[in-house]
C-alpha cells in the first residue's frame, strides 16, 4: 500500500545512538550507503526493520532510524523469516558478518537463500572476527596468521557468493565498502527484487585485518583486479577496459582485446540465467588469477516463502471461510450429557 | 480353543456382569494397528457416556524387527461410570496379538483378568523372536493365574475375509478389528461409531471399510457364539457434568487452546518448530489450520524454530515453538534473548525420558529445572504445566494470558503422557470464553519519545511493533537502559534491571489466583504434585481420604512463580509429599523457598505413576501398613488397522 | 600403519545388534554394500569407526562391527572432525540423513566440507522424515504434502550435491540405494579419496515416501533418467545409448546421437577439473528435464584440515622441540623470594 | 599546574613516605593503551616483590567513539607488602586521561587520594563528550576532596619526543608512558622491567623503544623535579612463601593448567572452542602450543566446538570445550551426550554478565544454576570453580582427575574477573606434581565380551577407545542397558541408569576431600563463598576476626558434589551467610540440600565484591555498626602504547 510519503534524507534515517566503530573502519561507508539509499525506495521509515546477529556489523540497526533488532549471533536469518513471513508489508534487511552470517549463523543463511524469503541480506566480509578482537574467519585465506591460528590457517575458506549459488539463491551481488556509487546501485537493486537478496559487501576492519580488500580497493590496482558485471554486456576489466573474460568450456580465462579478440568473442553476462552455472563461473573468479566480478551476479524470479505461506492462507480462508473455532470444538464424534 | 478359568463360580453362559469400570489394553507388533484398535476403544466407550483416560505406548525411534520385544506398540484404556483421573494402574483385560506382546505386559494384569491371545501367532518362530523356549500359552501357569482365551485370530480373519478378494497381506492387517470386535463383544460396546469412523477415513477405498467391518463382526460373532466366552460385562455411563463431550488428546488440546488464545487476543498465530518426539503432533495439528490465519513454519531447528517465533513476536504476532528436550536446550540463548526483549513468547515442552535422546517416546517430568533454571544468567520466566489432556487446552490459554500480559516468555510443560493420552472433553463455547486484552501502543499526542521499556504497574513494558510511524525504536540482547530502552552498561542499571525482569516474573503472582488444596485444610501430610501426574495424586488422594487418612492434595499449575499463599498452605501439614517422575525437582526447589522437609516419591522408569503407588507412599510417610500388602504393578493392552508403526525420534 | 589382515568377510562386519529398520527399508540394501566394501578396503575393523546423528540412517553403526557412535541429531560431522583430527590412523565414516545432515545439521556440513577433513560422509537421501514419521525434509520437492506441509511445501529443495559443491568439496558423488554394484564402487572410491569425500545416496523410505526414487530405479525409466558419469568419457545414457548431454555455453542440452550428432560432440566428463564448475553443472542436471548423473562428480585433492593440523603439531615440535612445561612455567619475567 | 593537597601536614618536598599497600587505577580512552600500562606497572610491582591484584575493565563490543563515557578503559593494581586477595576496594591514586574516565572513575577514589589528570585532553570537545558542561578540573571540589595533579602529559610528552621524527600521531600514543614513568616514580618503581618488555616488544621498531622509553623518562623526570610532587610513597616487599614466581592471568593459568594435566595424564589435549568474551585469551593461549601436543579447532560454533571435543574424547584425547554463558546454553544438549556418553570432558566456562548478550566484558557468577540443573533429563555432572587467577591452574587439573578417573564431563566455572585479573603465581615444579593415571582397557585374555558400561567401585565405566582390537563397541544418545550398553527402553534399566549416573557424580565427593574452615569451628556466623569471591570474603572474614567477631569462612571448590561434610559444617554456625555475584544461586541449592536458613548478599552490577560490602554485610548479619558509617564505594585507574582498542563480544 504506497502512501504519500514525506520527502526524506539521508539524515532521517539516522538514529540518536552514537556510532561506536573504530575511527576508519569500513562499516561507517556502507551506513552511510545505506543511509542515502533509504530515502529513494519508497517505503516508509516506520515500515522497514534491520535485523542483525552479533559483530561489529551488527551494531547496525542501532544507527538506522528504523525499527530493528539486534539479535544474537548468526540467527538474524531466522528473526527475519519469522518476522517477514507474518508481516508482508515490512521491509526486512538482514545485516551480518562473516563470522556471524557464515560461521556460525551458516545453517539459518543457507535456509534462508533456499527458501528465498522476501528480504535483503547485507554480509559484511572483513575476513575476520572484529568484535572478538581478530580471530581468523571462514572467509580468511589458508594460511591467515591470527591469535587462534598463530601457525597459519588451514581451512579452505568460503566463498559466500558460491555457498549462496549452491543453495538456490535468487539473486546474488558483491560491493565494496569504499566503492560508494556502485554499493549504493547494489543497494537499490537488492530492494527491488522479490526473494531474498544477497549482497557480500568487502569490508575494511583497518584494526584487526588491514588491507585485506587492497588489491580491490588501491587505486593502482583495483581495475586490474576488479570486474565491474553489466547484464548484457560482455566481461571486460583493465584500466584501460582492455581485457576480458573469455569461456572455455567450462573455465573462464583472461583475454586481451584487440590481436583478433573482439568483445564479441567475450562471456556476456546475463542475470537472468535461468540455470544459476553462469554465477557460480563468475563466483568461482579470485583473485589474483581473474579479476573478482562486482556487481549483480544473478536476479532471477522464484516462489518466496512467505509469500507462497501467505498465499495458502489466504487460500485456506477462501475455501473453507474464516476458521470457526466452535464448529472446529464440535467436530468429530461428540456426544451429549444430561 | 479351551477355556479355562480361574474363577469356577462364574455363573450361567452368556451372562452380563455390571462393573464400575475396567482397563484393557491391547498390544502387538508396533505394525498390528494397536493404536487404532485403542483409540477406537476409547472413542466408542466416550460415546457410551463412559468418562475415559487412556495411555498409548509405543516404541522408541526406528520400528523394530517384527515379532522382537523391541517393536511392541500397546494402547491401554481405562473407562468407566465414575470420574477417573488416570488410564488405570493394573488391567482387568489384557489382549495380545504376538508372544513379545505377552511377555511384556503380562505382568500388568491383575491376577484373575482376562487374557486374550491370537493363537496363531504363537509359533515356533515368533517364539524364538520373543525368547520363549516353549509356548507359554500351553504352561498351567497362565490358567491358572488368569481367565486366559487362545484364539486363532489369524485364521478365522483370514475365513471370515475369504471372499473379500484381498491378499493375505492385507487380510491379516484387519485382525486388530477381529481382536477390537471381540472385545466390543465382552464389554457390551455398539460397532456404530467404528463403522462410522471406516466410513469417512476410507471413503474411497470400500475394500478396506468391508474387510475391516467384517473381521470387527466376526469378533463380535466370535464372542456372542462360541463357547469360549461365557460372560460379558457392561461398564454404565458415568455422571459427567452436563454438556457435550468430544474425546481429547493432550496435544490436539493444546493446539486448539493455542488457536483459541490467539482468536481471545486478536492475534494471528506463528509457529515455529521442528519434528520431535513427542512435541510434533501440535506442528502437524496446528498446520492444518490456515484458514484459521494459523502460520505454521518448519525451521531449519530448533534454535531458528524459536528465533523464527520471537522474530514474529517483534512484529506482533503471537509467537510459539514447541519442542522436547533436547530441542529445548537449543533454545536456551534464543528464549533468553527473548527474557532481554521482554516480549511475549510461548515455549512449549512436550517432555520425554531424558537425558540426551534418552527415551524419545517415554514419559517423564525432568525438565522443570531446565524450565526454571536452565539459562545463562538471572533469567527467569514464568512456568506453566498442564495436568491433563484436556486441561492443555486451558494451560494454553493462561500461558498466553500472562506472556502478552507481562511481556515475557512463559514456558509450557506437558508430557509424554498427556500429551498422546486422551479424556472427555467438555466442549466449551468460544463466545463464552474470557477475551485476552492486548495493547500495541500508539505514538504519544504530545510528540514525546517513545519509550519502549516504561513500564506499567506490574512492569510490563509496551508492546510497540514496527510499521506504527514515531514508534521507530531498536532492541537487542544487551544489557539495556530501564525505560529507554538504549544500550547501558552501567553496573546500577544492570543491578536495577536484572531484578526488575525477577520482579516482573515474580508479579505474574497477582494474576494467577491463590493455592487450593483438596481435602482437609490443615492435617498429617499435603501431597504436592505438578503436571501429569495429578490424576494418579488426585485418586491416591481421594482413596486415602476415604480410608480416614489425614491427607490433602495441593495441584501446582504455575511452577514459577508460586502462588502467593503456597507457603502459607505448606506450613499447615505436618508432612509434605512431592511426587515426580524425576529425581525431585520441584521438591528441591520448594525446600529452598519454604524450608520445609519435603520428601520425595520419585519413579524415573518412562512411566505415569500407578495410583496404588501413591497411596503406597502416603501410607508410607504416615506409617501405615500398606493397604494390600502387595507390591502395585503396571496396568492394560490388545492389537489390528495397522498404520506405519508407532515411533518417534 | 597397514599390518597384515585376516581375510574378511561381510558377515564380520555385521555388529550382534537386531537391525531395525521397517521391512523393504532401502537402508538395508547401504547396508549390505558397506559390510561387502569393507573387506576389500584393507582397513581392520578396529580401525574404522562409524558416526550419525539422529534419524533412521542415523542406526547405522548400530550395526556395523566396527566402533561406532549414534550421536545427537545433525552434528555427526562436528564428533567426527574432532575425533579425525587427534586419531589419523582411524578410518572414520559419517553416516547422516537429508534431515539430520542437510536440516539442523547443515553448517557442520558444509564446515566439515570446506574443511577437507579426511573423512567419508553418506547422506541417505530419501527426501523425507523418517524416524519422526513423516515431516517433508530440505530435499522435498516443492509442493510436497506431509503432516507438516498439508497444503504442499513451499520452500524451494536443497540439492545437496549444489551445496557441497558451493563450500569448496574436493569429492562429491551419487549413488542409489538398489544400484548395489555402483554404490559398492562409489563407497571404494569415496574411501580411496583424500579429504572430505561426499556420496549422496537416493534411499527409498517405503513407509513415509515410497516410491520417491521410482523414476531413477524402475526398470522401465532408469535408464532415461540416470547418466553414469564414467571420467573421461561423453555423458551417455538411454537404453540404446543413444542420448548424450551437449554443452551450449554454460547450459547443458540433451541431444540424440547419430544425425550429425557424434560422441566427440558431447560433454565429456571430468573428475578430476581443477575448478569445480563442471561438477556444479553436472549437479544441476535434474529430472524431468535432464538424466540425473551418478557416480562421481568431482574427486581433486586440496589440504585436508586434520592433515594439516598434524603437520603442523610435527612442524612445531620440530622447530621448537617437544614442550617443556617447567620451561614454560618459567618463561617472561620472574622473581624469587626467600 | 598547581598543585593543592588536603593534606596540609605533608612534610618536604620529595619525601618518601612508606605505606603498607597502595591501590591504583590507570583509564582513559580504549585506544589510549591503559591495559599495557597497568600491565607494565604489575610486572614491575611484581618483581619487586610485592604482592599484586588486578582488576582490568574495558569497555563492551565495539570501540566507542574516542572520548565517550563508552569508551573508558581501566587497570587497576592493587600492590602490597602483605598478603592480599583482591585489587583493592577504593582507589589511593587514579590517573586519568581525559574528562570521561574522571567521570566515571572518580567516586571510586578515596578521599584525599591521589587524582592525576592529563589536563591536555580537558578542551571543550573532550568535556562535552563526556557530559561536562564546565571543567571539572577548574572546580574547587576536586581540590578540597583530592591531592589533584593537573599534568600537561600531551603537551609534555610532544615536547620530549620532538627529535624522534614520529608523527604526532604516533608521540601522542606515547602518552601513556608518560604516566607510567610519573607514577613510577610516586610508587618509586624501576623502570628497567618495562624497559626490557619494550626491547623484546619491539625488536625490530627501534624507533618505538625510543619514544616510549623517553615518554616513560620524561614521566619519572617530571615527578622527580617538577614542584608538583611534594612526596613519594613506598611499599615494601611482601612476604610472600619462598620460591619463584610470575605474575599471572586467570585465564594463561586455565590454559597452563589444562596443558600440565595433558601431561600428567599422558595425553594430547583436543581444544573445540568457539571465540567468545572472555573465554577466547584460553583458545589464543593454548593455539601457541602445538610442540605439546596441542590441539585447538577453532569451530564453526559452539556446538560443533562441544561436539568435536567428545569426538575427541571417544578417541581418547583430553577433550576440552571452552565458552561463555550464552556459548554454554548451547553446548547444553551435546553435554548431555557426554552424561548419556560417559565419556570424560572438560567444559569451562568462563562466566560473564547476563542474561543472553548482557554485559560480555563484565564479571559475573550467575550461570551456577545452568551449570549444575541447565539440561534436560537427569543429567548430573561435577562442576568445580576456580578461586583466583593462580588457582585457575590447579582447578583445571583437578578437575581433568576427576572426570578422567570417573568417565564424566566436569564443568569447570570460572568468571570475568579471575580470568583477566593477575595475582604472583608460586611457579611449581612440574616434576614434582601428582600423576593423573590413565587405563583404557585391553582385550580379555579369556576372550570374554568387552562390557563397555561395566563399572568400578566408584562406578566409573572404562574408557574404550577404537584402535583397539576386539573392543569394538557402539555408544549412543539412547538410554543404555548398564554393562553391556546396548540400547535398553526397560522402564527398571532406565530409573537404574539415572540413579547410577547421579550416584557416580555423588561419588566424586570420595575424592575431593573435605570442606576446610578458616576461623573458629562454630561461631555466629559462617561465610560460604565460592569461585572468584573468594579474595573479597576472605580479606573481609580476617578483618571482622581482627575486630573480635566470631566470624568464619568456608570457601566451596566443588558446587557438585558438595564435600561430605558440608552439613555438619554449616550446622556448627548460628548463621550463614553466602555472598555472591548473582541473585543467590549458590543459596538456593544450600538451602534445599541442608535446609538451613542461609542469607545472601548479592551484588549484581558486572563487578566484584569490595570487601568493605562484605564486612558491612558480616557486621549486618551480626546487628553490629558498620565499622566507618560510610557506604563502601569501588576501587582504582590511568591511561597510553594503545593497542586495538579493549572490547569483547
Ligand atoms: C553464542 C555466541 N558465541 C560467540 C559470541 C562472540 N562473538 C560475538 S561477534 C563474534 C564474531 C564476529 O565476527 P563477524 O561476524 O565477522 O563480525 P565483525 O565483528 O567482523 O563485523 C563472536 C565470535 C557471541 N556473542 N555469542
Ligand atoms: C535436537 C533434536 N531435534 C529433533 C529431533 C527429532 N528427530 C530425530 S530424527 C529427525 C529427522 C530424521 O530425518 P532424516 O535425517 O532425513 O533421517 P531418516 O529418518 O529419514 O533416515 C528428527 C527431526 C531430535 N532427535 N533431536
Ligand atoms: S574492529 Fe574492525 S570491523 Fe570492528 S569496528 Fe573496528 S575496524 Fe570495524
Ligand atoms: S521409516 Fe522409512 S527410512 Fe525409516 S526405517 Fe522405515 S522405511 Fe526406512
Ligand atoms: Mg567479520
Ligand atoms: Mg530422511
Amino acid at each position: 500500500m504506497p502512501t504519500e510519503l514525506p520527502t526524506l534524507t539521508p539524515a532521517d534515517f539516522a538514529s540518536d545512538q552514537d556510532v561506536r566503530w573504530c575511527p576508519g573502519c569500513g562499516d561507517y561507508a556502507i551506513l552511510a550507503q545505506m543511509k542515502k539509499v533509504m530515502p529513494q525506495l519508497g517505503v516508509a521509515r516506520e515500515n522497514v526493520v534491520f535485523i542483525s546477529g552479533i559483530g561489529c556489523s551488527s551494531r547496525f540497526p542501532y544507527y538506522m532510524n528504523t525499527y530493528g533488532l539486534h539479535s544474537i549471533h548468526g540467527r538474524a536469518p531466522a528473526f527475519a523469516t519469522g518476522l517477514k513471513s507474518s508481516r508482508q508489508d515490512l521491509q526486512v534487511w538482514v545485516v551480518t558478518g562473516d563470522g556471524d552470517g557464515l560461521s556460525i549463523g551458516g545453517n539459518h543463511f543457507m535456509h534462508l537463500i533456499r527458501r528465498n524469503v522476501d528480504l535483503k541480506i547485507m554480509l559484511f566480509n572483513n575476513r575476520i572476527y572484529g568484535l572478538t578482537k581478530g580471530q581468523y574467519s571462514p572467509t580468511s585465506p589458508l594460511g591467515k596468521v591470527s591469535v587462534s591460528t598463530p601457525m597459519g590457517a588451514i581451512d579452505n575458506p568460503l566463498n559466500p557468493l558460491s555457498v549462496a549459488i549452491g543453495c538456490e539463491a535468487t539473486f546474488v551481488a558483491r560491493s565494496i565498502d569504499v566503492n560508494i556509487k556502485h554499493l549504493g546501485e547494489v543497494m537499490k537493486r537488492a530492494a527491488e527484487h522479490k526473494g531474498t537478496a544477497f549482497i557480500e559487501i568487502y569490508q575494511n576492519c583497518n584494526v584487526f585485518n588491514d588491507g585485506a580488500w587492497d588489491y580491490a580497493t588501491s587505486k593502482e590496482t583495483k581495475h586490474d583486479n576488479v570486474l565491474e558485471l553489466e547484464h548484457g554486456k560482455p566481461l571486460i576489466f583493465g584500466k584501460a577496459k582492455n581485457k576480458g573474460i573469455r569461456l572455455n568450456g567450462t573455465h573462464p580465462e583472461v583475454v586481451e582485446l584487440g590481436k583478433g579478440i573482439s568483445e564479441d568473442d567475450l562471456l556476456f553476462h546475463d542475470e537472468k540465467a535461468p540455470e544459476p552455472t553462469l554465477a557460480y563461473l563468475l563466483s568461482r573468479m579470485r583473485h589474483p588469477e581473474f579479476p573478482e566480478p562486482i556487481g549483480v551476479f544473478r536476479d532471477v524470479d522464484g516462489p518466496k516463502y512467505d509469500v507462497e505461506l501467505n498465499r495458502q492462507i489466504t487460500a485456506a480462508r477462501e475455501k473453507k471461510g474464516e476458521g470457526d473455532l466452535n464448529a472446529l470444538y464440535n467436530s468429530g464424534e461428540t456426544w451429549t450429557v444430561g | 480353543m479351551t477355556t479355562t478359568t480361574a474363577e469356577p463360580e462364574v455363573a450361567n453362559p452368556k451372562t452380563v456382569n455390571p462393573v464400575p469400570s475396567a482397563t484393557i489394553r491391547f498390544c502387538g507388533d508396533s505394525g498390528d494397528g494397536m493404536q487404532i484398535t485403542g483409540d477406537q476403544f476409547t472413542s466408542t466407550s466416550a460415546l457410551l457416556g463412559n468418562d475415559v483416560a487412556t495411555f498409548p505406548d509405543y516404541p522408541a525411534e526406528i520400528r523394530a524387527p517384527r515379532g522382537t520385544l523391541a517393536g511392541v506398540s500397546g494402547f491401554q484404556v481405562h473407562f468407566s461410570s465414575e470420574d477417573i483421573f488416570t488410564p488405570g494402574d493394573t488391567l482387568d483385560a489384557l489382549v495380545v496379538m504376538n508372544p513379545a506382546a505377552l511377555k511384556t505386559n503380562l505382568r500388568d494384569l491383575r491376577k484373575g483378568g482376562i487374557l486374550i491371545c491370537n493363537s496363531d501367532n504363537f509359533q515356533k518362530s515368533d517364539l524364538d523372536l520373543a525368547g520363549y523356549d516353549v509356548n507359554p500359552l500351553d504352561s498351567q501357569v497362565l490358567e491358572d493365574q488368569y481367565q486366559l482365551f487362545k484364539v486363532q485370530m489369524t485364521k478365522i480373519t483370514r475365513e471370515a475375509l475369504k471372499d473379500t478378494g484381498l491378499g493375505t497381506k492385507e487380510v491379516d492387517r484387519c485382525k486388530n478389528f477381529f481382536a477390537l470386535g471381540l472385545v466390543y463383544w465382552l464389554y457390551g460396546r455398539d460397532q456404530e461409531p467404528t463403522l462410522r469412523y471406516l466410513q469417512s477415513k476410507f471413503s474411497n477405498k470400500p475394500e478396506i471399510i468391508a474387510a475391516n467391518t467384517k473381521a470387527m463382526r466376526a469378533g463380535w460373532n466370535y464372542g456372542e457364539t462360541t463357547d469360549a466366552f461365557t460372560s460379558s460385562y457392561k461398564v454404565e455411563p458415568a455422571q459427567l457434568p452436563p454438556g457435550k463431550y468430544k474425546n481429547m488428546k493432550g496435544n490436539t488440546a493444546m493446539a486448539w487452546g493455542l488457536m483459541t488464545a490467539a482468536k481471545l487476543s486478536g492475534k494471528e498465530l506463528f509457529l515455529g518448530s521442528y519434528p520431535i518426539t513427542p512435541a510434533s503432533d501440535i506442528l502437524h495439528e496446528l498446520s492444518k489450520f490456515k484458514n484459521f490465519g494459523v502460520r505454521t513454519f518448519q525451521a531449519e531447528d530448533e534454535i531458528a524454530a524459536v528465533c523464527s517465533a520471537i522474530g514474529a513476536a517483534y512484529g506482533g504476532a503471537m509467537g510459539i515453538t514447541t519442542s522436547s528436550g533436547p530441542g529445548i536446550a537449543l533454545k536456551g540463548e534464543g528464549i533468553g534473548l527473548a527474557i532481554m526483549l521482554e516480549l511475549p513468547l510461548l515455549v512449549i515442552n512436550i517432555q520425554r525420558g531424558g537425558p540426551s535422546t534418552g527415551l524419545p517416546t517415554k514419559t517423564e517430568q525432568a525438565d522443570l529445572f531446565q524450565a526454571i533454571l536452565g539459562r545463562n544468567g538471572e533469567s527467569p520466566m514464568p512456568v506453566i504445566a498442564a495436568r491433563s489432556p484436556g486441561d492443555c487446552f486451558d494451560a494454553a490459554i493462561e500461558a498466553w494470558r500472562i506472556s502478552s500480559r507481562m511481556m515475557v516468555p512463559v514456558m509450557v510443560l506437558s508430557d509424554g503422557y498427556i500429551a498422546n493420552g486422551s479424556e472427555p472433553w467438555l466442549i466449551p463455547d468460544y463466545n463464552k470464553l474470557e477475551k485476552i486484552p492486548i495493547h500495541h501502543p500508539v505514538p504519544s499526542e504530545n510528540g514525546e519519545k517513545f519509550k519502549p521499556y516504561q513500564r506499567d504497574e506490574l512492569l510490563a513494558r509496551p508492546w510497540g511493533i514496527p510499521g506504527i510511524k514515531g514508534l521507530m525504536h531498536r532492541l537487542g540482547g544487551l544489557e539495556k537502559q530501564d525505560v529507554t530502552g538504549n544500550v547501558n552498561y552501567e553496573p546500577e542499571n544492570h543491578e536495577h534491571m536484572v531484578h526488575t525482569r525477577a520482579k516482573k516474573v515474580d508479579n505474574v503472582a497477582q494474576l494467577i489466583g491463590l493455592q487450593e488444596v483438596e481435602g482437609p485444610e490443615t492435617g498429617d501430610l499435603l501431597v504436592l504434585s505438578w503436571g501429569g501426574t495429578y490424576g494418579a495424586c488426585k485418586t491416591a488422594v481421594e482413596q486415602c481420604q476415604e480410608q480416614g487418612i489425614k491427607v490433602a492434595h495441593a495441584h501446582l499449575r504455575w511452577l514459577n512463580p508460586f502462588p502467593r499463599n503456597l507457603g502459607d498452605v505448606l506450613k499447615r501439614y505436618k508432612k509434605v509429599l512431592v511426587p515426580e517422575l524425576n529425581k525431585g525437582q520441584l521438591r528441591m526447589i520448594i525446600r529452598s523457598k519454604y524450608l520445609v522437609d519435603a520428601q520425595g516419591l520419585n519413579k524415573i522408569q518412562g512411566r505415569p505413576f500407578f495410583v496404588q503407588e501413591v497411596v503406597a507412599a502416603i501410607r508410607g510417610q504416615l506409617g501405615l501398613a500398606s493397604a494390600n500388602g502387595s507390591k502395585p504393578t503396571a496396568t492394560a493392552a490388545v492389537s489390528g488397522i495397522a498404520g506405519s508403526g508407532d515411533a518417534g525420534g
